[in-house]
Formats: structure tokens, C-alpha cells, sequence
């Protein structure tokens, strides 16, 4: 009964990729971004189907709709439109895509062959429990274990906020 | 009963050499940090699949996933942030045009 | 002492250097342009020193709480935080002057202290996250102190090739650390649990194999290591030159902390397998470094790719560790790096001193500095002797444990290339010497030098020598400490 | 032929398994408290999901002509009387002539980006229905992360904007998608941050346990005084910043930008923009409700309560009609400030979403924390 769950999911992976390739491929800098938050999208429903709602919700907040809109500011304020393309891409650029697909083949293969017809054995946490609330269990492995790495992701976003609003900023209008 | 993990390995696998593709055709800063990002969500893919498919029972794929979500944040910020620098300077963001340090 | 206790004790130079941001931040709004030009050095400095002096104070490692233990404040940590905070010191006296016409400058500052918290993470962590995290926060306070200076173009081209081959290395990294907890279901570092990765004994299988190209891909973007050093000159010329004081000795360090930690505690058990990239990547790195300094005019080139060459000297360390020899391959890296932060600093901070009197930092505005500023050319000569591997001089002992342990460990090729390659970098230190006296001054703008830069040099000058009598004379308790070191990386 | 065989076997298992796999599905995304496993159950609860969200969308069509009726008896006019009673299907007529428009684009707009900002405001608008409580046990679905998944498909509506502003080709279109996106980003943080509180209090995302935690011990609003009454005033302001009505409606001020970001947009676009402006509201007040007053709570718990009124707030019809009542009350309240207030000027109000709001939803978050320290110690 899996198949109909496995075609979905093969749907969300077409979908995402046809979006992270649109956005390498397209010619308007919006456009690209528009891609970009589709794809997100797509990664995001991945992680659903691999039954972590939490990190899917935080994708959606944080890089859909977080990212992207740095994404979008910037390009409207740097006043871009177009990027400068080639027309005969795919010819021109034939190494790298044979560079990418060898990449890909090696990697699929690689993986598939170390994690293939890999079986859920020990952990029936992640896989469907309805006695217990994934989100609870994540949020107690993050408050104990790792309870002293979160102030350090804060320290990270201070030096982010610094830097970007000091670089960004016009210094002459203040 | 759930899908298998291959379909996950696949995604983040091909999200990866579609990354890598844009970073060595690419030109625009733009366009190069959207390949970056392509990159960092197939890394992202894996801490999750690997995660949730974890024969020992350790989530901390989960939280990975959590923490470099805060970070590539932190970092799309600051580089979005010295593009609109070098715009300001330069008048465009096409690595391939600064020169100037380019002497020897 | 309670675990709570314990706790704070081991943040505390973290707690003491987001204190100092902070203070500075709030002085920056507070109080005038004119006030802070000496007042926020000041502080920061005063910061570092207590936040050096809270380290030294640290309670027992083994105490830290956690199952596993997130952090463990070992010896490892004590040196890496120690050498950031002496890098951090002569960066802050270097910027004093050269960033003083910088708006808000409490903001520099402050992403200067938040980048040492980033390398005592990194030099704490014992798990892949907390490295990870670590390893982010120094890249994204550098990325924002090389852009700092908005109004110079190259400043800004530095800054966005920087953070493009940054973002896209860390991505990498990221991509091989999952693959690693794919293969070994933990993210906490540990020698023994990379099962998965090996196919028999200690060499890898395919999967490791890939894991660690990855990695070693990535990780090379970092520290410059050959095939991914393009980025170094440019970076280096364009950003301003405190801040290239900063990336050359103090990020330096920190990019080396990462490595060690991923390649000697996460990826032990396919050493067999690194140990040869490693190898082939330190010749690559050592002869094209020191061969592309040769044709250079501008002085920070010369010295960015004599710094891609140093990379090389300490990587022979990797290959050493990796077959037999650990406690003196560790001593060779740490000895380096601490000596590489007072020749590179003295250096950086002589071509800071000239580009301020003269505007420039080619050979040209180096001619005649022997007659202009002779205090200041005996310093800058000593360094790029000390830099060269010239015996009294810290450089020499650096670079003898090095090729001392590349010997030991039955890598004699690494050590006959090293040794050829330090006579090859005589050449070009040797023409900055000469050009600085052997010419006459272009014009005769004399120039008084800054006294504060002089008490620095000086200070520099007896690190350095402190240093290669330390290797003298205490070698026994040197080795000592890079066995305790090395101990640590085998838990 | 035999592989042919076998593949008709499998599809004829697979659509044999149709049922089993809806109910996985169901399991997995939506329906985390499915307890039993079989078919019939699943295709009820999803019967009755649809019939909610159908719910959501009738009260769309009653909200905005209460709306009308309010705001003309407030201004001495009659507002719509002639289609219908009371001219109760005036909604409807104004949706016919929508759909039946002639559907126009500019010729210079970015066709793409034109469409996907219409289905990324119209998807994320009706995934938003499926986590509302309607009473006890009554709700489209009842996932562990309910209110994070609001405000995750709602974060999709500042890229919809600059989206469809920039391909609209338009200055007015631009500009207003410009402050629309800021508007939305500058208030979407105190909004986040005043419901942490909450979380605090009642320990789950699960917009069910939030409400069942006021059934028990008392509605949020007066709890942690005045951490969380903070809070409420905060999230109010902010979800009207949010949906940009009427005070707060820089983005598509009329006199300067037209319509701001949907100037461009007709015929049946526009009537998906409308849609998603209402149930947008809407779905802000259902939270407001659920989140401070309460939800379907019938009153809130004090000692000595009669046992009748205890029934009653144990009666499921008696919750489903108190949360409606409350709805009403609030489409009330915010038609009542449409018509009271003026427009904020856009740099004013950015910078009072900043400056003040910001730091105010710190402080009762502060507040709160104190509280329930306290509470802990």
C-alpha cells in the first residue's frame, strides 16, 4: 500500500528538482527566487513525508518565508533584472553538466549501495507513534542534550545582525 | 509502510549536483548563493532522512537540520547584505566582472 | 562544585567576550566618535586579557555535564583559545590606528570578540554540531569585518569572493558531515565509532572515501590549501589590513582547529585513507605557494602566498599524525601555528605601518625603509627570517618538528620538499630585505612611526624569541603537553 | 505477458489499497489522533475535515456582508439591501460578477510570477483551515505543531507580494508589494514572539491542548498578569497589521498607490484576493479567539460554577456556538475599527513595529517567564 505514499513522494522530488533547476536556468533574478521558494517548498514536504513536522514548519518560516524575502529585497534593491545568459547554454556548458551527472550517478550509487533496503529496526519513535508527540521529543533532546549549543546559535545571529545591518545600511543618511 | 529512504538519498543527492552545477556556471552572486542554498538543503535532506531511518534511535539529524537552518539564515543575511555593498560600488554583481584586484 | 557551577566556570571567557561586545556596542551608541577611538580598543583589549585569564582559570574538563558530554575544555581548547586571544591582541593594537576614521566602530569590535567565541567553540566541541556552529560564527564575523570598510571597491570585491567561496565550502562541509551520520548514526565525535566507513582494517571503502573527499574538499576552501587557494591574494590585498592580520594568523588557527577536529577525532578510522590526500595536498600547497610568491611586486601578495605555503609546511602534521608519529606531528602544528601568529603578525603589521606613510604596499614604497624607519626594517627583516625557517628564530624550530616528524613517520619525501621549498621562500623574503636596504629612499617623506606600533613590534620580537627558547630549553614540557593534547584526540 | 500480469495485479492492489493509504496519509500529515485504523473511519474524518473547511468558507460569505451591514449603520447609511434578505447574498453577486469579468493581464507582466503569487496566497489561505478548533474533538485535524503550521503557511504571503508586485510591471503594484512585504516582516516577529507566552503556559503547539488548558484552569488573557493581557494587545494589533485592514492598510492606500500590489489584478484573480484578504482575517480572529479568549471555552472556570453551566461547557454544540459568538464579536470589534480609525503613514508605523512592539512582546514574554518560574519553583 506504500505505492501511492512512494508515487507522491516521486512527485515531490520531480517537482523540487524541475524548481532548483528553473532556478539556476531562468532569466530574471526574481524569477530565480520565485524557484528557489518553490523548491524550499518541495524540501519541506520532504521532510514531512520523513514524519518531522517540526523542522517542516521551520523550514516554511525560516527559509520560505525568512530567506526568500532577503532574496527578493535585495534583488529589487540592487535593481537588477536580468541576468546576463548565454544563449546556447547547454552546449556551452557541456563539461559541467557531464561533471554534474558523473557527480550525481557517483553519489546515488554510493548511497544507495551503503543505504539501500535500509529497515527501520530499532527506532519506532520516528515512524508513525501516536502514543507520543515527535515535537515533545525533539524539544527535550534540544533542551537537554544541546541545551548549551543554542546560545551559541545566538551568538551567531548577533555577529549576522552586526555585520549585515552595518554593511547594508547608508551611514551617510545618519 | 513509509517510503524508503532511497527516494530521500535521490533527492538530496541530484539537489546536490544541481548546486554544484550552478556554482561552476554561474556568474551572478545571486545566482551562485541560490546554488549555495540548493547545496546546504541537500545536506539538510540527509540529516533528516537519516534521522528519521536512525537504527539507534538518535535524532539529532533533527536538530542539525534546526541549526543549520539558523545559520545558512545568518549567512544568506550577510551576503545578501555585501552584494548590496558591491553594488553600491561597482554598479553590478557579476563575479566575473570585478577585476580589480586581478594585477598579477 | 556544583554541575550549575562548573558550567558557568567553563563559559565563562565566552560569557566575558559577549560581555565586551555588548559594552562595546552600547559605548559605540553612546558615546562620541572621538571618545571611542581609544576608549573601545581599550576595552577590547582589556576583554581579551580577562577572557585569556578565565580560560587559564577553567575547571576540570572531565566535569562538564552531558551524556555525551557536548564540550570538553581540554588542553586543546586552552591552546587554540590562548592563541586566538594573542592574535585577537595584536589585531586590536594593528586596528587602533588603521581603522580609526571608521564609522561605528563599536561594531567592529564587537565581530572581533565574537569571532575568538567562535574558534574557543570550535577548540571546545565534541560534537559535530557545536564545531559546525562554532566554525560559522568565526566565518560570519570575518565575512562582515572584511566588508566593513563600505566606501573601498576592493574591499568590497574581497569581501563578496570571500564569503561566496566561504558559503559554498561550509556548504560542502555540511553535505559531507551528513554523509558521516549517515555512515555512523551519531553526531558525536569519536575515534572508534566509523564503522561504516571501513571496509577492512583501516582503509576505507568506496563511501568513505567520498565522505572524506568531501570533506577534505571543503575544508581546504578554509585553511587554503592548494587547489582551492585562488581566493587568498585578492582576499588578503583587498580587505583592510588589520582584518588581514586577523584572517592570516587568527581565522588561520581557527580553520586548523576545525581541521585537526574533524580529521583526528570525527575521521580517525580511515586515517589510511586521508593520510595520502593529505600528503599529495601538502607538497601541491608547499611548492606552489612558495613558487607563486617569486614574481610578486605587492608585499601582502608576497605574503598571502608565503602564507598558502605555510599551509603546507603545517599539513605535512596530517600525514605525520596519520602514520605513527602523533605526539610530535601534534607539536610540529601547534608550534607552528603559535609561531606563524607572531612572524605573520609582525610582518602584516610592518606592511601596515608603511601603507599608512606611503599609501602603498609594493616593493617600490618598501625601498629604503632600512634609512626611512630602521627600527621598524629590523623588525619586518627578523620576521621574514623567522618566516623563512632561519635557526635562532621561532620559524626554524616550527618547521623543524615538522619535518622532524614527517621523518619520523617515514615520510622522508615531504621533509626533502619542505626543506627545498624554505630555501626557495629565502628569495623572496631575501628581496624585500634587500629592497629595504640596499635602496635609497624613493622620496624623502620621513616619517615618525606610531610609538604604540613600536611597543607592539617589540613585544612581538620577544614572543617570537620567547618562543624559540621555550623550544630550547623546555622541549621536554612542549611534548608534554602535545602528548596531553594528542591524548585528548583518542578518547 | 507475464510482467503485464503482474503489473495489473499491482495496480489492481494498489487501488484496493487506496483506502489503507488515505489512512497513512491521513496518519502522517493531518490527522495525527486517528486512533482507529480502518477505512470507514478515515473517509468520515475526511468527510467531516472538508465539511469544516466548507464551513470556514460560508462564513466568509456571511463575514463580510455583517461587515457591510456594520460599517453602513455606523456611517447612517443601509449598506446592500436588494439582493436577497437584507441583501444577505450581495457576496455572491459580487462573486458571479467577478468570475464572469473579463480575466486581463498586462501585457508587460511576468506571467509566471503574475500566476504563482495568486495559488501561493490561495494554497496557503485554505491549508491554514485545517488546524482551527471548532469544540472538543472538533477539529480538521489535530497535528502536534498546529499553531506553527498557521504561521508557516502564512510566512509564504511577504513573497507573494513582492512577487506579485514585481510582476504585475507596475510602479503603484511595486511599491505597495515593497511595503506590504515589510509591513508583513516587521510584525510577523511580535506576533511570533507574544505567543510564546502562551506556549509557555500550555506547553504544546496543538491549538486543542491550548484551549483544553484554558477549559481547566482559565482563559489566557487574565493568567500572568499582565504578561499575557500584554500579549493579547500585541497580537491583536499585530494581526491587524497583518491582514492590513483598515488602519493599517498602507500597502494599498487608495489615494497614493491605487490598490498597492493587486492594482493590477481582475476578474477572477481578484476574487481569490479578496477570498484570501477575509479568511485571512478570519483565520487571525479564530486565533486571537483560540489563543487568549478562551476558543469554543463556553465561560471561563471560577469556583463554585452551578451545574448546568458546568454541563454546558461540557456540550459540544454549546462550544461550537460559544467559539462562533466569539468570532462574530471580533469581525464586530475590527469593523468597528475600520470605521473609527485613520491610516498610519508607512515609515511611522514600520518603525512603532520595530521600536515599540518589539520590545513590548519581550517584556511580557519576560513576564511571562517570571510567572511560570515562578509557577515551576
Amino acid at each position: 500500500m506504500g505505492w501511492f505514499l512512494e508515487f507522491n513522494m516521486i512527485v515531490i522530488i520531480i517537482f523540487t528538482l524541475f524548481m532548483a533547476f528553473g532556478a539556476l536556468r531562468t532569466d530574471k533574478v526574481m524569477k530565480a527566487a520565485a524557484y528557489l521558494l518553490l523548491t524550499l517548498w518541495g524540501v519541506a514536504f520532504a521532510y514531512l513525508f520523513l514524519g518531522s513536522e517540526y523542522v517542516f514548519a521551520i523550514q516554511l518560516i525560516v527559509y520560505g518565508g525568512g530567506i526568500v524575502v532577503l532574496f527578493l529585497f535585495s534583488v529589487l534593491l540592487t535593481g537588477q533584472e536580468e541576468f546576463q545568459m548565454d544563449k546556447e547554454f547547454v552546449w556551452n556548458n557541456l563539461v559541467q553538466i557531464l561533471i554534474a551527472l558523473l557527480l550525481f550517478f557517483t553519489l546515488t550509487v554510493l548511497m544507495l549501495d551503503v543505504f539501500g533496503g535500509y529497515e527501520l529496526t530499532g527506532n519506532e519513535l520516528v515512524v508513525l507513534n501516536e502514543t507520543q508527540d515527535l515535537t515533545q521529543t525533539l524539544a527535550t533532546a534540544l533542551f537537554t542534550n544541546y541545551n548549551y549549543v543554542l546560545p551559541i546559535l545566538g551568538i551567531l545571529l548577533l555577529s549576522a545582525m552586526l555585520g549585515s545591518i552595518k554593511i547594508a545600511i547608508r551611514e551617510e543618511e545618519l | 509502510m513509509v517510503v524508503p529512504l532511497e527516494y530521500f538519498l535521490i533527492l538530496s543527492s541530484a539537489l546536490f549536483s544541481i548546486g554544484v552545477f550552478g556554482v561552476i556556471t554561474q556568474r551572478n552572486a545571486v545566482r551562485i548563493l541560490i546554488a549555495v542554498e540548493l547545496i546546504i538543503n541537500a545536506a539538510n535532506i540527509n540529516f533528516v532522512a537519516f534521522a528519521s531511518y536512525n537504527p539507534v534511535g538518535d535524532i539529532s539529524g533533527w536538530i542539525f537540520a534546526l541549526f543549520i537552518i539558523a545559520v545558512a539564515a545568518g549567512e544568506a543575511a550577510i551576503g545578501l547584505a555585501i552584494f548590496i555593498n558591491v553594488f553600491r560600488n561597482y554598479g553590478e554583481i557579476d563575479v566575473g566582472h570585478l577585476f580589480t584586484l586581478r594585477e598579477v | 562544585m556544583s554541575e550549575y557551577e562548573i558550567v558557568i566556570k567553563s563559559f565563562m571567557p565566552i560569557y566575558i567576550l559577549i560581555g565586551g561586545s555588548i559594552l562595546s556596542l552600547l559605548m559605540d551608541w553612546l558615546l562620541n566618535e572621538e571618545k571611542n577611538k581609544h576608549a573601545l580598543p581599550s576595552i577590547t583589549l582589556l576583554t581579551l586579557l580577562l577572557s585569556a585569564f578565565s580560560v587559564w582559570n577553567r575547571p576540570d574538563p572531565a566535569l562538564f555535564p552531558g551524556n555525551p558530554a557536548m564540550f570538553y575544555f581540554g588542553s586543546y581548547y586552552v591552546f587554540f583559545a590562548l592563541t586566538s586571544i594573542a592574535a585577537s591582541i595584536i589585531v586590536v593594537l594593528a586596528a587602533w590606528k588603521d581603522m580609526e576614521l571608521e564609522l561605528s566602530l563599536g561594531v567592529f569590535y564587537a565581530l572581533l570578540m565574537l569571532a575568538n567565541i567562535g574558534i574557543f567553540v570550535i577548540g571546545a566541541s565534541n560534537n559535530l554540531i557545536p564545531l559546525y556552529v562554532g566554525f560559522e560564527v568565526l566565518s560570519i564575523s570575518t565575512y562582515a569585518m572584511i566588508g566593513f570598510r563600505k566606501k573601498s571597491r576592493s574591499g568590497a570585491e574581497a569581501a563578496i569572493k570571500y564569503f561566496l567561496l566561504g558559503a559554498l565550502s561550509s556548504g560542502i562541509i555540511l553535505f559531507g558531515m551528513s554523509l558521516y551520520y549517515g555512515a555512523t548514526h551519531t553526531l558525536q565525535m569519536n575515534s572508534t565509532v566509523a564503522a561504516a566507513l571501513v571496509s577492512s582494517g583501516s582503509s576505507p571503502n568506496a563511501f568513505g572515501l567520498f565522505t572524506m573527499a568531501v570533506l577534505v574538499a571543503g575544508v581546504s576552501f578554509k585553511i587554503a590549501a592548494v587547489p582551492f587557494h585562488v581566493w587568498v591574494p585578492d582576499v588578503y590585498r583587498g580587505a583592510p589590513l588589520s582584518v588581514t592580520n586577523f584572517l592570516a594568523i587568527g581565522s588561520k588557527a581557527g580553520g586548523f582547529a576545525f581541521l585537526f577536529k574533524l580529521f583526528f577525532v570525527a575521521l580517525l578510522t580511515i586515517k589510511a585513507g586521508w593520510a595520502p590526500v593529505w600528503a599529495g595536498l601538502a607538497l601541491l600547497t608547499m611548492v606552489i605557494g612558495n613558487l607563486a610568491a617569486l614574481p610578486q611586486t605587492s608585499v601582502t601578495r608576497i605574503l598571502a602566498y608565503s602564507s598558502i605555503g605555510h599551509v603546507g609546511y603545517i599539513l605535512i602534521a596530517m600525514v605525520a599524525f596519520a602514520d605513527g608519529s602523533t605526539e610530535l606531528a601534534v607539536v610540529g602544528a601547534l608550534y607552528h601555528i603559535l609561531a606563524n601568529v607572531f612572524m605573520k603578525g609582525t610582518a602584516f603589521v610592518v606592511v601596515l605601518i608603511v601603507v599608512l606613510t606611503k599609501g602603498g604596499d609594493t616593493l617600490d614604497d618598501f625601498k629604503g625603509l632600512g634609512k626611512r624607519d630602521p627600527l621598524v626594517a629590523f623588525f619586518m627583516s627578523i620576521a621574514l627570517l623567522s618566516l623563512a625557517g632561519v635557526p635562532p628564530f621561532a620559524g626554524f624550530f616550527g618547521k623543524f618538528f615538522l619535518f622532524y616528524a614527517a621523518v619520523d613517520s617515514g615520510n622522508m619525501y615531504l621533509a626533502v620538499v619542505g626543506i627545498i621549498m624554505s630555501a626557495t621562500s629565502l628569495f623572496y623574503y631575501a628581496r624585500i630585505i634587500h629592497v629595504m636596504y640596499f635602496y635609497e629612499p624613493v622620496d624623502d617623506a620621513s616619517d615618525q612611526s606610531q610609538p604604540r606600533f613600536l611597543v607592539l613590534l617589540v613585544a612581538l620580537l620577544l614572543a617570537n624569541l620567547a618562543l624559540s627558547l621555550g623550544a630550547i630549553f623546555y622541549t621536554r614540557s612542549i611534548v608534554d603537553f602535545a602528548t596531553q593534547v594528542a591524548q585528548e584526540f583518542f578518547v | 505477458m507475464s510482467s503485464l500480469l503482474s503489473l495489473i495485479d499491482k495496480i489492481v492492489e494498489g487501488i484496493r489499497d487506496i483506502p489503507q493509504w488515505l489512512l497513512t496519509l491521513l496518519n502522517r500529515i493531518p490527522y495525527v489522533e486517528l486512533q482507529g485504523k480502518n477505512a470507514e473511519r478515515a473517509i468520515v474524518v475526511s468527510l467531516l475535515s472538508a465539511a469544516l473547511g466548507t464551513y470556514v468558507l460560508l462564513n466568509l460569505l456571511l463575514a463580510p456582508w455583517i461587515e457591510r451591514k456594520v460599517m453602513a449603520r455606523m456611517m447612517g447609511r443601509r449598506g446592500p439591501v436588494y439582493v436577497g434578505k437584507f441583501g444577505l447574498l450581495q457576496l455572491i453577486a459580487d462573486i458571479a460578477k467577478l468570475l464572469f469579468k473579463e480575466d486581463t493581464m498586462p501585457m508587460t507582466a511576468d506571467r509566471f510570477g503574475f500566476n504563482l503569487s495568486i495559488y501561493l496566497m490561495g494554497a496557503s489561505t485554505i491549508m491554514s483551515f485545517g488546524p482551527l478548533p471548532w469544540a472538543r474533538d472538533l477539529a480538521g485535524t489535530n497535528m502536534s505543531i498546529g499553531l506553527l503550521y498557521i504561521f508557516a503557511v502564512f510566512s509564504v504571503f511577504p513573497p507573494a507580494m513582492l512577487l506579485g508586485g514585481w510582476a504585475s510591471n507596475s510602479k503603484y503594484s511595486l511599491i505597495g508589494g515593497f511595503r506590504a512585504a515589510a509591513q508583513l516582516v516587521a510584525y510577523e516577529i511580535p506576533m511570533m514572539i507574544s505567543v510564546l507566552g502562551v506556549i509557555v503556559y500550555a506547553q504544546s503547539f496543538n491549538l486543542q491542548a491550548i484551549v483544553e488548558d484554558q477549559y481547566q484552569n482559565g482563559w489566557y488573557i487574565y493568567r500572568a498578569f499582565p504578561g499575557l493581557l500584554m500579549a493579547f494587545v500585541i497580537f491583536l494589533f499585530a494581526s491587524l497589521a497583518e491582514t492590513e485592514r483598515i488602519p493599517f492598510d498602507i500597502p494599498e492606500a487608495e489615494a497614493e498607490l491605487v490598490m498597492g500590489p493587486r492594482t493590477e489584478f481582475s476578474g477572477w484573480r481578484y476574487g481569490i484576493i479578496l477570498l484570501v484578504e477575509y479568511s485571512h482575517m478570519f483565520v487571525n480572529i479564530i486565533l486571537v479567539v483560540v489563543l487568549f479568549l478562551g476558543g469554543w471555552d463556553v465561560i471561563f472556570p471560577f469556583n463554585g460554577m452551578p451545574g448546568w453551566l458546568a454541563d454546558l461547557r461540557d456540550d459540544r454544540l454549546a462550544q461550537f456556538i460559544a467559539i462562533n459568538i466569539k468570532i462574530y464579536l471580533g469581525v464586530f470589534f475590527v469593523t468597528w475599527v475600520r470605521t473609527t480609525f485613520p491610516r498610519f503613514r508607512i515609515d511611522q508605523f514600520i518603525e512603532w513595529g520595530w521600536k515599540t512592539l518589539l520590545p513590548l512582546s519581550l517584556l511580557s514574554l519576560a513576564i511571562v517567564g517570571a510567572y511560570a518560574g515562578l509557577y515551576v519553583a
